[in-house]
């Protein structure tokens, strides 16, 4: 199980010629990812790592059976891209390039809403469900199967805290990367939701940071909506000063809002532990599926 | 991207918007002709990419020439929040009836953007949002109908306005709106925008900040960005992002860099936890080369204010050889003029590893660890 | 009952202080059609003939009851008076401006459809049901109450057969403006819908003219759906050369496309019977319906 | 509102659709003079706001100077389909690999934009979308999303192209769309875009109809749409246009007004059913004043080839007092010049009879019985 992908996600890579797409489409393939087609305009016809290249979304799935896009496309494209698949009627798209304007990101996601696609990113190191699918980028090795749910708002923290959790035995049922750009498809609230009733998950972990308001409204979720697993929470950001971005275009506090301190509280007040360093994200968790 | 009070100013122009008569001036002498021009009062406004400039006295008020030049004199000569100002900003002082708010932004939650409008404009307008957000007007913007006419004057209409003033005021709100779109902007406001004593309104001051991630479709900013004085960005921030590296300087002492911006966030606050103080956040990326690591340290090394280095890698894309590798290009060129900590795991840890080790360097195995060696180091 | 429009219908009329929308005001107040509110920006606050006017339709449906929005705005801003009345939820929107540009109209229609509104033009004369609401600027005397439904792209033309009908006998159900705009929201296919299913409707006048292919449309509609009740069509423009606009912008014929002919033999061989002249529409339809 | 070849030309080349090197003549002289700037062989195309223009031989291909004159000459000395040529457009010929065709418009049934690109081009296009429907690719344009570059990659793979040729047709064509939106395009096409010998793509032919609605917000069209010479209408037509009213010359000799587009169309189609032949159609709108119906009549009296004149009038917003007053004032002014039938029914219809009757003219009740006897009439 899991949520969003898993053993039946069937992939077109768009972009698959460039050499992310390229490269990253091999490590997915080494992964057990059903790839089925890719898509690089002016490309059609040719193959890559044995999977055939189209010109249009619209012929890879006339010819495949997919429901699931990836988009490595360059940044002045990438929107463009994620509209087409969206169109096309492929209902979960991962968008790993980063820097899409925030006008573009705003239509993508309009349409996206209207046609009930599930966006996730821009700017995500994707999602992976350990031992059945990988759309994404992340290191598959730091990933195991398990019952913990991770929502993420960073790539590299979450492998971070992947490797520990993996190395004191905490597998994972599904690790989504929300994206780190100002606006992206998924909040941490719809992934909980998700996580609710996905029976594998018995855990959750919210790896946060500064920005938005996207942890004050998942522990009010938490809190009002009673969610029934096992939370915890790491917001990174603490020392990072006001007006400034701290290398995600989402990571920054506008004058009082969006900082870690505002975060953190909230969290707590929803009865939520909060993990001060990456190690005390096992130990919280840990605590807590004793507890539970 | 921010731009300056001045330069806002003549962009909204262009859309029609009304803004005070005014010029820029560099010295006293320049302020106090193009003064001569205009009708007084004068305000005298220091141009700054910064907040808060009027309660540090970058604002002055003045009846004559002669008071106009004391007052540019006094503001060049000034450093708000620790920036030098080196332009003015002087214009004819407008008549204020009373002092309104209108901004455009985006709203993450909702995935829109939104139109926001108060009765009450001015320096407290964030403190209003903040307290008593339902004194803020709010209109979200679906993208496939925009912000009509009709958005615009029912903003004008809940803020108090009826008859003519209420149609000025929504033309206004309209004409922003098209600017907005136009130059994808991430904030433009205009705070406050004034209702004048003979019945008109002006964009008294006017706030813009360009959406970075869309500047490649804006050669008209793209081209000033990483230009010395014209950003709010500091030397050694332009010099990391000419690099391809995201950089925010700080005020503490150890020097910190990382792979991804969530990592390198929580190193800083590692650091902090065992009460050290970081002197910078810089971001190197996924996937970086060995030339883009050593072009980082070696920013790193040449910030005077820092006493030990810490570098934090967990190799996803990133390959820990590539890391070990711009390290060393680094010391072999200008040396470790300063205690440097490396925690380094993940792809092709074992080869990164023995390149250090063959170098004599030593690598720690957990960021805990290594933010507290740093911290000790930097005590020295 | 009728359709679209019945005693139900309580009105806001956009544009209400101009010209037009105040002396159309006037005649539908008369008709005894529901006026509860008008809207002229920057005239909220004021009156005519005692409807209390608006800056915007919003407004307007906070205070009243609204289920219908007549538009008499000029040109420039008719097509976002339109969206204003969309956006704010009214369900039946008559635009009575011409010439409104294509684009403008495409997107009205296109917002209109995804939120389930009706609209009546632009450039129509509008709709009556009469002896319940006027929702339009027709002559009223020229129509009663009866069981025939009138679907027109033409103004005065209705009149003129509406007036054969009424002085013979044949009230009327609802009469509906399709609007001479080559792109309009109802088509006769719509109006044919709605009329199969009104119990008062006993047989339908199509009144088409050149352009388009609504009429051709609905001759087959009524030929392959079985479309039960009596229909009788007339099309003008028989004499109407090629490329050339007969005074409705919708009205004109391209290369071989929009013929009075070609809709005259779509409707022969969909079994309907066509008028060659006004005065044959009564004759037709008093033959079906002593036939029915 | 029509555009000449030529001018459709120059407004794709503004945004970068490649058209034949070319220019505009006058004089044969001038012709041969602006060849000499060209690669022969030539092409020398009338410019015309008429379809058929090839087989009335308005298309000559010269391949000296000498010959690019002579034919200009020939052809200045036409008259296509009743139209004088007045200029023609002399290009370097294209070397044609393949014919397509690709053109934006409205699909009024959809009641959107639709792109139409087919994989034959030329003169016998609209008979090929007529016929055989499904060689015509369409593509229907969602407005909130518009055509998009997948769009156009899409349609440049359905007409057979791939790999570099098909991103550079699909590029033509995103760029089609841009200029569709941003001049409210009635209908634009490209016919042929020819594939040269050399692998690129040329507009060889081009056609644009601006959306005649949409004209107050297009100045640059606007401006010139009653000038004489420089679009599709008639002297006639253009007078008619600037008095307010629908006018459209036809080929007989009953000059027919009425008020209302139906009305005056089912008018000119009983005439014709009672064997005469409209001279013309004029439509007065709706609500019409007496200065209008003045500017109509006196439009119709002044047509030589009219023998009779039908006024047919169903007052609704029409007051037909103001209808009477207005064909009293034509007669005091210019007098009634040839035989005028009237049928005036509807609003204020007793007022505008007494009128009339006073004036000693006669009005009939039935448009039937109008039609019958203005054919009559016209027999003389």
């Amino acid at each position: 199980m899991g949520i969003i992908v898993g053993k039946e996600t069937r992939v077109v890579v768009q972009g698959i010629t460039g050499t992310q797409g390229s490269f990253h489409t091999r490590l997915m393939l080494d992964y057990g990812t059903s790839i089925v087609a890719g898509v690089t305009p002016g490309k059609g016809g040719t193959e890559v790592h044995n999977v055939p290249v189209y010109d249009t979304v619209k012929e890879a799935i006339l010819r495949h059976d997919v429901n699931a896009s990836i988009i490595f496309v360059p940044q002045p494209f990438a929107a463009e891209a994620a509209l087409e698949s969206i169109e096309a009627g492929i209902r979960t798209v991962a968008i790993i390039t980063e820097h899409i304007p925030l006008r573009d990101t705003i239509d993508v996601l309009t349409h996206a809403k209207r046609k009930g696609a599930t966006i996730i990113g821009p700017n995500t190191p994707g999602i992976i469900t350990p031992g059945e699918c990988k759309l994404g980028i992340m290191p598959s090795h730091v990933f195991r199967h398990g019952t913990v749910g991770i929502a993420s708002r960073s790539g590299t923290l979450t492998y971070e805290i992947a490797v520990e959790l993996t190395k004191y035995g905490f597998g994972q049922s599904t690790c989504v990367g929300l994206g780190g750009d100002p606006m992206v498809g998924l909040s941490f609230v719809d992934v909980l939701k998700m996580f609710s009733k996905d029976s594998q998950t018995r855990a959750v972990v919210l790896i946060g940071e500064i920005g938005g308001i996207a942890e004050e409204q998942a522990a009010e979720y938490i809190a009002t909506k009673e969610f029934s697993k096992h939370v915890v929470a790491f917001v990174a950001g603490r020392t990072a000063p006001s007006g400034k971005r701290m290398g995600h275009a989402g990571a920054i506090v506008i004058g009082r809002a969006g900082t870690a301190k505002s975060k953190i509280e909230a969290f707590k007040a929803a009865g939520i532990g909060v993990a001060a360093k990456v190690s005390d994200v096992r130990k919280l968790l840990a605590g807590g599926i004793q507890e539970g | 991207m921010k731009l300056f009070e001045h330069e806002a100013k003549t962009i909204l122009a262009g859309y029609a918007i009304p803004v005070p008569k005014g010029a820029l001036a560099t010295s006293p002498g320049q302020a106090k002709k193009l003064a001569s021009q205009l009708r007084p009062p004068f305000a005298v406004k220091a141009q700054v990419l910064i907040a808060g400039r009027g309660k540090a006295g970058g604002i002055q008020f003045a009846h004559t020439l002669d008071e106009a030049e004391n007052a540019t004199k006094k503001i060049l000569n000034m450093e708000i929040r620790g920036l030098k100002v080196h332009k003015v900003l002087i214009e004819e002082k407008v008549q204020v009836r009373k002092e309104l708010y209108f901004g455009i932004t985006t709203d993450r939650s909702r995935r829109c953007y939104v139109a926001l409008a108060s009765a009450s404009g001015g320096v407290d307008v964030e403190e209003i949002a903040y307290t008593t957000p339902r004194k803020m007007i709010k209109t979200l913007i679906d993208p496939t109908i925009g912000f009509r006419g009709y958005h615009a004057r029912e903003m004008a209409s809940k803020i108090g306005y009826s008859g003519k003033l209420m149609l000025k005021l929504a033309a206004i709100y309209e004409k922003l709106f098209k600017f907005a779109m136009e130059n994808d902007v991430e904030l433009v406001e205009m705070n406050p925008i004034v209702e004048t004593s003979d019945g008109t309104f002006v964009a008294a001051d006017a706030r813009i900040i360009i959406d970075d991630s869309a500047l490649y479709r804006h050669p008209q900013y793209s081209q000033r960005l990483i230009s010395d004085q014209k950003t709010e960005l500091t030397l050694q921030e332009i010099k990391a992002r000419k690099a391809g590296l995201a950089y925010v300087e700080l005020e503490g002492n150890i020097g910190i860099m990382g792979n991804g911006a969530g990592l390198v966030m929580a190193t800083l606050d590692a650091v902090q936890l065992y009460n050290g103080s970081p002197a910078n956040f810089l971001d190197v990326g996924g996937g970086a080369s060995e030339s883009q690591i050593d072009a980082a340290l070696a920013i790193l090394l040449a910030d005077d204010k820092s006493s030990a280095i810490l570098i934090n890698i967990l190799g996803g894309i990133t390959r820990c050889d590539e890391v070990a590798r711009g390290i060393l290009a680094t010391r072999n060129k200008v040396g470790f003029t300063k205690p440097i900590v490396i925690r380094l795991v993940g792809t092709n840890e074992d080869e990164g590893r023995r390149i250090l080790a063959e170098a004599g360097i030593h690598v720690l195995d957990s960021m805990e660890e290594a933010a507290k060696k740093a911290v000790e180091l930097s005590r020295g």
